[in-house]
Parts: C-alpha cells; structure tokens; sequence
C-alpha cells in the first residue's frame, strides 16, 4: 500500500507546478482571463508542447496514456494557480467522450488535433430546465436519411465561446428525463443553424448558450452509439469529477496557507491574529477539512484506477467532501481576512469562486448527497 | 406576555399597507435596483416620500421631525415595508449620525444638519475603520490638530460604503494619542467637498461599487463641526454601535427573503419535481426559518426592554451574530436554487437570453453579503464582547 | 407588546423556584426519584397545598384557570431542579385530557381528585411499534354491550408505576395509522386483566410497560367521543410539548450557569479555563442557543395564548429548537466539564440526561423539522 | 498510488477470516458484554487466543513476541476483526506500557513484565491524569521521593479505565520540581498490591464501572521498577501519545457499527415505512459515513507513511479529533432511532419485556462515548497542538 506518485507522475506535476509558479502570477491570470477567447492561446501552446495535452489519451492516438492519477496530479496544481485554459472542457470532457466512444473515425480526425492544440472542444449537455439531470434531455435529433437534425438549446456550455466542435446530447427517443434515448453528436461550432451566445462566468471562465435551429449533422458523428449516449456521459463526468475535484484540492490548500499566513501578519488589538485560540482552532478545522478532502480524493482515485465496484459512490462522496468542505474553507478564508477578503485585488475571492463553480458543476453536494443516499441507502 | 396587536395597532397596518402600496411603485423598485446615480435618485426619492408622510425618522425626538412611535408600532411598520420588498433607509445619516447629533450635538448643529437630513439633502457617509484597524475600532490612526479654529486632518478611513455618494462623513479621528487607546478620540463632520479628500473605489467580490477608501490629506475642518467635547468622541460613538448591530440583524428583510425563495423554489423543477419537495432542501430552510422565528423574538424582546427603559443591552452582539448568519444561509440557498446560474456576471446580456433570471442576483446578494459578518464589528468581535461583558468571562 | 408576567405568575414562579431553592438539593433529588413510587409523595402533597396541581384546570372544577404562560413559570423553574414529581404526568396530561374532554361527570369524579393530590393518572400512548406517530394504535377496544373489551400494550408510559388511573389510546375502527377511529378510555391500573411492568428511564422517571388482556371499561369512561380521540390527543400534546420545552429552558439555563462557573474555578496550564478564547466562543454559542430557546419558546406561548393560525407550525419549530439547541449545550457542558462531567456524582449529567428523554419525548428533533416541513411547504 | 491487495494479503485475509470464524464465538461475543469478572475473563480468554496465534502483538519486536505486520496486513486484520464484530485489545498493557518497556526499559524489566502481558496474566492500567491535571498532564503533582532503593509516592490518579482489574499500574510521577514543569517527572512501574493503594470508583454517566481514583499513601516501589533515567519520563510517556490518538480514532470499529446501525434502520418502522427510506436520517448517515470514508483514507496515508519510515507525525490529531467525532455522530444516530427506548435502564427486566433489544445498549454506548472527545489529550488540546505544531500558529 502507497500513497506516492511514480516518478513520471511526479515531473509532470514538477512541470504544472513549475508553470503556475514562473507564467502564471495572480496579475497575469487575470489577464489570461480577459483575453477575447477566455484565456490564453500562448500557453495553450505552451501546454501542447509540454504535452500536458495528450495525458488521458491512449498511445495508439499519440496519447501519454494516463489515468486517474496522473489527471489528478496536474488538476491540483492547475487549481493553485487558477489556470483558466481549457484542460478539462477540452482534454477531458470534450477528450474524454471522443476518447471513450468506440469510434477510430472520430478519434482518429480529432484527438490528434486536440493533442496539438489546433482544437478546441467543448460539451454541451446542460439545458435551461435540466439543473444537474444529465438526463434531462429536451434538444431534439431527428433522423433524415444519413443525417440528424438537431433542434433545441443548450446553456452554460464550458468554453463554448472558443470551441472549434463541440459534443451535443440530444434525445433521438423516449421521454424528457429518460436515460434512454440520448445520443451524442459531433457538430462544428460555426455549423449552419448554431447560434451562439457567450457571457462570462464569476470563475473568469467564457461560456456560452448555444442554440440549435435545424442543425444537420451526419450519422458518422455520431459518438458512441444512437440511443445510448447517457453511459459515455455517465464515464466520463465521473472522471472530470475527479479532475475538478483535484483541482478544488490545489485552491484548498493554496487558501489555507495564505489565511494562515495572512493573520500572522494582520495585527488587531496590538497582536498578530494568528495568535487568538479561538481562530487558531477554526483554522485547525480549515486545516481538517483540506486533509479529509484529500483523503477521499485519493479513495476516489484509487477506485477509479482499480475500477472498483462502488465508484459511482466514493464519486458522490467525493463530490459532496469537496462542495461542503470547500465552502467552509472558502467561508472562513474570506472571513478571517475581515475588509480585505471583500476586495477584488485580493486573489481570496477568486479561488472562492472557482470553488464555488467546482461544487456547483455535474450538481452541488447536496444533489451529489442524494445521489449517494440513492447508492447506499436503497439496496 | 402579550403580543397581539389592539384595534389601534391594526388601524396602523392598514395605514401602512396602503403607504406602501401607494408609493412603493414597481417603477421605483426597478429603478432602485440599478447602479450609480439611477440607484442614488431612486433612494432619495422613497426616502422623501417617507419623509412626506412623517414616516422617515422613527426614534428621533418628535421636535426635530421624528415620529414617536411604540416598539410595536415600530415592528409593524419594519415587518410590513419589508414584506412589501421596500428597502430600508441609507442609515448612515439617518440612523447613525442624526442620533450623534440630537444626543449630543449643540443647537446650531442640529439645525444646520438635522433638516438636511430628513430631506435626504445630504448623503452621509461613515468614517470609523481604517486600514490598520477593522474590528479594532480604538485603534484609529487619523489624526486631527488644532490649526486656530480648524482641525487640521491626515490618515484614511477604509471599507467606506457608499462614500462616492456622500456630501459629509462623519468620521472619528485621533486628537491625542498619549493616553488610553479609547480616549483622545474627537467626533467630526467633515463636509466631502473639502480640499485634500480623496475618494479611492474599491473593487469588491460583489462587483459592484460600495466601498471606497477615503484619504484625507491636510484637510481643514472646522471646530465648530465637532460633536461634543475633544477627546471624548469614543463616548458618542460608542451609543451608536448596539443600535447598529440591532438594526444589521434584519429579521424583516430575511422574512421576505425566505419568502421569495419559496416562490422560487416551487416553480423550480429538478428530475421532474419542484425543488421544494426536496426534503434536503426542505430542510434547509427550516432550519433557516426556525432561526429566523427565534430571532424575531430575541428583537421583539430586545425592544420590549428598549420600551420599558432598560435599553437594548449586550443581547445586541447576538442579534447582528444570528442575524447576519441567517442572512448568509439564505443567500446561500439562493445560489444553489440557481445552480449553474449562480456564475452568471451580466455583460450585454440579459438574464432571459441566458437562464434564470436570479442567477444573477442571487452572486451579487451572496458576494456582498460575505460582509455582513466583519462589519459593525465582526462576529468574532461580537462574541468577544458577549463572552466579556454578558457571561462574565 | 410586552413579554413580562403578571404579578400573579410571577408569585407562582418564584413560589416554585422557592421550593427547588430550599427543598431539592440535587441530593435530595435523587432521593426522591429513588423512591420506589419514583418521586417523593410528600413532596406531591406539598404541591397540593400550594396550588399547584390546580393550575391548568377551569375554576368551575377548583382550578386555577391559568394558561400556556403560567405553565411555563412553573415549569422552566421545575426544569432547574429536574424535579421528579409527575407534574406532567398526572396534572398535563392526564388532567389536560380530561378537562379539554367534553365529559362533565368525567371531570366531577377526578379533577378534584388530582387538584387536592390524592389521585396519579397517566396517559399510555405508545406502542412498541409506534415510534413517534401518535395515531399508530394497534391496541383494540371492541364494544361488547355497553362496555368495550380492550386488548393490546402499551409502552414507556409516564408515571405508569404510580398511576391509580390510566387514560389510554385504543382503536375502535379504522387502519393502524389512521387518525380517525381512536378512542381515549379511563381505565383504573389495578382493574382485571391490566398488567404493569415497571422500570425507570435515564432522566430518573419510573414508568412502566402496560399489557392490557381483555380489560373491560365502561362506555361511561370514554373520554372525549368515541373514534374521536386523536383531536384530543393532539390538543394535550401540543400543551404538553410547551410545558416540556419550558422545563428545557430552565435545564438550559441551569447548564449554561453551571458550565460558566466551572470553566472559572478550573485551571489548566496554569490559568482558569474560562480564559481560553476558543472556550468562551463557545460558551457564547451555548448562550446564543439558550437565548434563541427562550424566543422561540415565548413565541410559541404566545401563539398558544392567542390561539393562533399557526400554532401547530410553532410548537413544531419549537420542539426541533429545544431538540437541537438543547443538545448542543449539553454536549459542551459535559465536554468543558472534562473528566468531571462524565461523574454521576456531578449533577451535569443528570440534566443532559432530562434533555435527552425531552427531546426524544413526542418526537425528536428530525422528526418535529418532517413535520414543520410538512406544515410550511407542503401547501 | 495503490491500495490493491496482492495474493499474500488475499490469502492473509483468508486466514484472519477463518480465525475469527473459528474462535471469536457467539458465546464469547455474550460473555464479554457481561459486568465486572465475566468481562474480564471473557476479554483474557480472547487475548490468549490471539496470542496463541502469534497475532497479539502486532508492532512489537518478534524476539519479544511480536508479529510483524506490513502497514497492509495490520489494516487488514483490523478492518476483519472490526467487522467480525471482535473487540480489540485491552490498550493499557499491550500498546501502551509495553512500547515504553521495550523502547527504554532494561533487560530485566523486559523480561520481567512483556511475556506477562502477553500471556494476559498482568492487567494494566494507565496512571496520567490527575485531579488537578487533565489534558494538561505536565502539571501532574503525584510524588516519588527516593528513600533507599525504594521511591516513596504519595497522591492521586483520576480517571484511571478499568484500575479495578488491574495487577500494575504505569505512573508518571514527579521526581524533581524545581525545574521546567516537563522536566522532572519519572516513569514507574506499580504493583497494584503494594501497601497504601487504594482504588477509588468513580460512577459515570453510562451506568458502567470503568472510571476509578487511585490514591497512593506511602506507597514503596523499588528503584529497580523505573523505566530508563529517573526525571526523564516525559520523553518516554510522549512516545506513547501519538500511537494513543491514532488507536482512539477507532475508524474499522466505526464502520463496523454503521453496517449493523443501517441493518437496524431498515428493520425499524415509522409511520409505515422503513427509517432508512427517510431522508433526513439517510443525510445523518451518509454525513458521517462520507467522513469515515475520508478518515479511513487518512489513516492509511498516516500508516504509509510510517511504514516509509516517516513517523506518524502530528496527523494523529486529526484522526482523534474526526475519529471521535464520528464515534458520537454514530452513537447519537442509534440513540436516535432507539427513540423513548434509549432511556430505558434495564434493572430486573430484559430488553424483550420492555421494546428495543438496543435501546438500553445505545444508552451506555452514547454515554461512555462522551469520554472520548476529553481522554486522551482532549479535542481541545489536540487542537492546541495541531495550532502549533503543524500549522505553525
């Protein structure tokens, strides 16, 4: 039993680390963020060269071949500096469909090009109605001869702004909420009939609705199967559960360390803050909760990387450890800052509402809560 | 113990009821909800036409245009304006310095600022934090000298809400700093037009403009516009602060908040039921709710000793501890009744073309809500204070 | 708007926080439970004289005519003694069924009894089945010409040793659970066919475990209407669960003192523990609780004076706050008391204990919050 | 990262299985529930079975008797004899003096009392606190003053688990206090038979005899039952520590105890339908069972990482911190569903006569579990350090 990183695992996350560390200061990240696209071309090339790009996929496509753990080792040191380019909508979701569909066509026009960094993809599966219901599918594909034609409305698509393809669940049978039914196409973003609207996130990140008038697509685009895309999504949402949450580890642990720097240097009533016991012990329970939640990410990682039996439940663990101890180190980051964890300048803030996002996408601990009740409860 | 409201007290709801349905517009309520001078206006605005009907000062003495009302009056009117969705008055005039000035200003002060006040003529701002010294009020570096009839002012206060509004600040400053950390603070009003204010914005989680800091360099104010006597400012300053940590509870504002979030939650649908037959969710906000009923006891209680002369007393610290903290749970509701469009920041688009309409809201109340617990002295400070002078430890 | 006694409850008060003051050292108290009847009958006849086995009964049948507000002065002082006399017992409950009954010679033959303390009652109305839900009555009672033949047990019912008369819950139409189809029968403890198991709950009470085989009770001794009883019931209850809460209250307080005035005497690390700043944060909360009990205990006293609306919303909420508030102030008197805490010799526990049964008694807090769901959201 | 068992650790697990099948009985199971002798006797006739199977052990040199376990094999065995329902060890001899014997003991010592303990035929308890001295151990009073080759000990230990059983008593006494308070204090070995012991019962909260007060009046024990240098047995007892707050957070007995709670649940009925069906309790289990998933994972990085040679380090705070919070989460939630039956207290009557077969168990268990967040360095204190030494506060 271990809990170390290979050597290989290890430089690769040297090499995160490294990154966020020499290119990737709180200023420029901001900026990163503002460019037009969402972030910044430059280092996506940077990536690709370093060959961040190419971790999850198999080395028949020119992939690193990576698993859990290796995605998990670059995703922690992605969120201490709050790297806003689009690893997880491109390498792993948009990625990690392609990746997983039994298809060599698609894999064979795309992943290269993604390892590249000439393309951009995006997934688009939330829907104005469907809150966290992966299922809840109303955008339509209808069959016309050899091609599909998609009707409907997709919202909050992560880097749909910038995407070159994107993946659209769509319902080519059964009712609204049926995980039956769902199909996956590939579409090009500037496709005749895609209407895109882009609008900003409070984590800096560029999304957009996209909006689907008799759009055609052929049925080889189709990824994975007809009538059976809701076990691809299944998969793959739960390895970028893993990767979001090993992201949501790295600004954890990058908010305790600065409170705790923070009120040792912020003095009130003549001392520095750090010295009052009763925010000693609520950093001791900050402290905690950064600890339990890497616990379980590791029992996460290691379920996945042994395709454990009761995956889907150390997932929903996992999801609903990170949203709730995530809040409660969000919380109190910004509360023992006092005025300063109010302001903009301060990166507090920011890392509070990237967690914030993280909790909320693929459902919030709650709904990951039930979920997991349903797993264990209801035998 | 009794609580029920006599023929009177009813009459008085009417009253108010129909106040507010008559002045409390959904023109005025839009307006109210946008930034900068549309949102200034629009205040203005509603606080005159309280003001037009008497209603705008309760708890100032009747002679300078207050309205006497009882606690219970008082109470209905509060739970009424917010049920309505009415905003509360900027307090910073009204409810912070106008009873400085009543309680311990001279004659000339309170005719020359009272009136203004009232017709919302001027805009005040607080001047009480800095930006060494948060919680730790006493603290206070800005420091005032003697210069013939002016005080002559250097330092900077710090979170400054609304200041980029503001006609006049009241501010504590620093006039001798050889004794106790408490004494050698004076009482000002300075008037911002001043030269060598400064007024600096600060950029907060909310993204929306509400502090500021505010740099005084040399500025001239004159001695007639202190409060009281030199040096004894923290006595003057030290009465308002219960009265603030009463009023930062808002119980009626939570009350209709809740309200609103169980509208919402019925018409949101997750896997094919409204949200709130979620028993989860359910449970959230009765736990909130709960609270929230207590809470509206602990004040009703508070004032009732208010009324019978034993003033608000330290329970205080408890209201603006449980109060804020309802505040925060609810906002958090909110934010997860949106979900993803929690994220949402409004640019060119609106809240239609991209999902629900309260996303946007929903981050806003939630970002500038964090505040809540580190004001009027934060809740560590609040319970600090309790442990101190209300248990004895 | 005011929330002060009367003169008249404020004597009542203080005539019973006399009594606890010079009559109920804790060693005393525990003197008094051990008696084999589980509670000292002097101290009962004590009650009598001082009127106070009259307070909730109507002047026309020797009562004191008092209200929810003057249960609660008794009760919250009763609470600070954890006084074992079956107050509630006899006087709340059984006393409350019959008087809210609708039975004049009922009341003729017994009220006067309880009020000059000749005559224990008590009401059986759990089952072994039955959990919380009070209309899960699978006792039967048939009618066999003018008497009813009941059949069934009951269990944990309050001063069931004691009890000369029983007033108990049994189905005489309807399904298990339904609320219709209860009625209510007095029935004397010693009569053919009642059988009584004895033994004592944590918090001192001795109660007992009734078996009823064939018992034969007038239709003269119903109380209330027949198939009607559930009203009844519900009614009481909801008194008693404010008496229960006051009683809380003063348990609360007592606990908060104490706890308050150990942390000053004892020292650790050379200083009085009361100085640690994380302690007394702590002791803040407790306060807080205590306080935020008070409110919503007045609350619901003033719903109860005014016969509101939505009373039953605020006995709910009332009895999830005592439920809670009260378990957090016991678990931190027991963990500030240390070591101490843990002694049976301390009183501390004893009061925890009481907290406990109050909570657990008519539903715990999880399940009065189900209901209050029920009563705000399920419109 | 791997977790997976190699076939070894498979068939090892194997093997623990077939032990457990074979020897931890039914009867066992009931005789060691029972009071006073039958407990006791029940719990050496189990410990002799292990150490009859060379498994008593684990962590102890093999010359001594000891089994050298992986980190993986003694998690193994653990989470199998948790899960069978068998208890552990008595800590006191096997786990506690023992380490300290063999660490810093002579030869004599060392053959003297460890093929005793193995053998169970001494029962030991642990002489620490003192009245006056709880979590803070350094302030212990207890006094050994040399006279001859004999220290003489004069004064108290409180809380000591299960001193009525015992035939030694391990005490920290103070040898010299003139210096620091953690300087100065001796590590000796008792004899509980020596003249002027005398063995105090405490009675607690859960009805059970476990707590005792031990008075030393005079007490002679010879020079040759210190352990290593006299006033240098603070060194020695803070060895100890650690090893304690990792065994106290209990993560395999936990899981042990939320199996059989879910098992209870499902058979429970409330209003028709099974509790387990009922969300809010469904959301208190998982609450707890999701933190016990994350602990057990802590744990075994704590356990990697001694087996890296890297010493448990002060994580072992967390896990006694969380471990015993979720011990009392779990014996709250059987209270809970024990409902009026968790008050019950069994004199005459059985379980079968009264209700719940669990109810009166609940009850001790919740109220033994009280102690668990105080013993041991309370949680307070393990906060304190954790403050301190790994955060650097």
């Amino acid at each position: 039993m271990n809990f170390n990183l290979s050597e290989e695992q290890n430089m690769l996350k040297d090499s995160v680390a490294r990154f966020v560390q020499d290119e990737y200061d709180f200023e420029t990240r901001r900026s990163n963020a503002a460019n037009p696209l969402g972030f910044n071309p430059d280092n996506w090339q940077t990536f690709a060269e370093l060959g961040w790009l190419s971790i999850p996929f198999e080395e028949a496509y020119g992939g690193f071949g990576g698993g859990p753990t290796d995605v998990m080792a670059v995703m922690e040191e992605m969120g201490k500096g709050l790297v806003v380019e689009p690893f997880v909508a491109t390498v792993l979701m948009f990625g990690g469909l392609l990746s997983k569909s039994d298809n060599p066509a698609l894999k064979d026009a795309n992943i290269e090009k993604i390892i590249d960094g000439s393309l951009q993809g995006a997934f688009a599966y939330v829907e104005r109605q469907s809150r966290f219901e992966l299922a809840d599918v109303k955008t339509q594909a209808k069959r016309d001869g050899d091609d599909f034609v998609l009707n409907g409305e997709k919202t909050v698509v992560f880097n749909g702004a910038a995407a070159n393809k994107v993946i659209v669940s769509a319902r080519t049978s059964g009712e609204q909420c049926d995980e039956a039914g769902i199909t996956l196409f590939l579409i090009d973003a500037d496709a005749p009939g895609v209407e895109r609207t882009q609008y900003r996130l409070m984590d800096g990140q560029l999304v957009a609705n996209i909006k689907l008038n008799d759009v055609r697509v052929a049925a080889s685009q189709v990824v994975g199967k007809v009538d059976e895309g809701y076990t691809l999504i299944d998969s793959v949402v739960s390895d970028v559960t893993i990767a979001l949450c090993a992201e949501a580890l790295g600004i954890m642990q990058k908010l305790n360390t600065t409170t705790i720097e923070y009120t040792k240097t912020r003095q009130q009533f003549g001392v520095a803050i750090s010295s009052f016991q009763a925010l000693q012990h609520r950093m001791v329970d900050m402290f905690m909760a950064g600890e339990q939640a890497k616990s379980i990410l590791y029992r996460a990682v290691c379920a996945a990387e042994g395709e454990a039996d009761d995956l889907a439940k150390n997932i929903a663990a996992l999801k609903v450890m990170i949203g709730r101890n995530g809040k409660l180190i969000g919380d109190e980051a910004i509360q023992l800052h006092g005025g300063m964890g109010l302001t903009d300048e301060l990166d507090v803030g920011h890392y509070v509402k990237r967690l914030m996002m993280i909790n909320t996408t693929f459902g919030d601990a709650d709904y990951q809560q039930q979920k997991f009740n349903r797993l264990a409860y209801a035998e | 113990m009794d609580i029920t409201f006599s023929a009177e007290e009813l009459a008085f709801r009417d009253q108010v009821r129909e106040f507010l349905a008559q002045n409390w517009t959904p023109d005025l309520a839009r307006r109210i909800r946008g930034e900068d001078e549309e949102f200034k206006a629009a205040q203005i605005e509603w606080q005159n036409k309280l003001n037009d009907k008497g209603w705008l000062a309760p708890g100032w003495p009747v002679e300078h245009g207050g309205v006497a009302w009882s606690v219970t009056e008082n109470f209905i009117f509060e739970t009424e304006r917010s049920l309505a969705g009415a905003p509360d008055v900027v307090p910073f005039g009204l409810k912070m310095v106008a009873p400085v000035i009543y309680g311990f200003g001279n004659e000339e002060q309170k005719q020359r600022f009272l009136p203004r006040i009232l017709k919302s003529e001027d805009w005040w701002c607080q001047g009480y934090s800095e930006p060494g010294a948060g919680s730790d009020l006493a603290a206070l570096k800005t420091k005032a000298e003697l210069d013939g009839d002016d005080y002559i002012v250097n330092g900077a206060k710090v979170w400054t809400t609304y200041a980029q509004y503001a006609d006049w600040i009241f501010c504590l400053v620093r006039t001798d700093a050889s004794g106790k950390r408490q004494d050698g603070i004076s009482f000002l009003l300075i008037d911002m037009k001043s030269p060598g204010i400064t007024v600096n914005k600060i950029s907060s989680i909310d993204d929306h403009h509400s502090l500021n800091e505010v740099v005084f360099d040399n500025v001239r104010v004159p001695v007639a516009n202190r409060i009281g006597e030199q040096d004894k400012g923290w006595t003057y300053a030290k009465a308002l602060l219960a009265h603030e940590r009463t009023s930062i509870a808002g119980v009626a504002d939570s009350k209709r908040r809740l309200r609103d979030l169980r509208k919402l939650l019925s018409e949101e649908i997750s896997g094919g039921r409204p949200l709130i037959e979620d028993v989860q969710f359910q449970n959230r906000l009765s736990n909130t709710e709960i609270e929230l009923m207590a809470l509206e006891y602990t004040e009703l209680r508070v004032l009732a000793s208010t009324a019978d002369g034993k003033g608000p007393g330290v329970e205080s610290s408890l209201l603006k501890i449980k109060g804020t903290e309802i505040q925060q749970a609810i906002q958090q509701m909110y934010m997860d009744l949106a979900g993803y469009y929690s994220g949402v920041l409004h640019g060119d688009e609106t809240a239609e073309s991209i999902g629900h309409a309260f996303g946007h809201d929903a981050r806003k109340a939630y970002m500038y809500g964090r505040a809540a617990t580190i004001y009027g002295g934060s809740n560590e400070v609040q319970k600090n204070i309790t442990a101190k002078y209300v248990l004895g430890l």
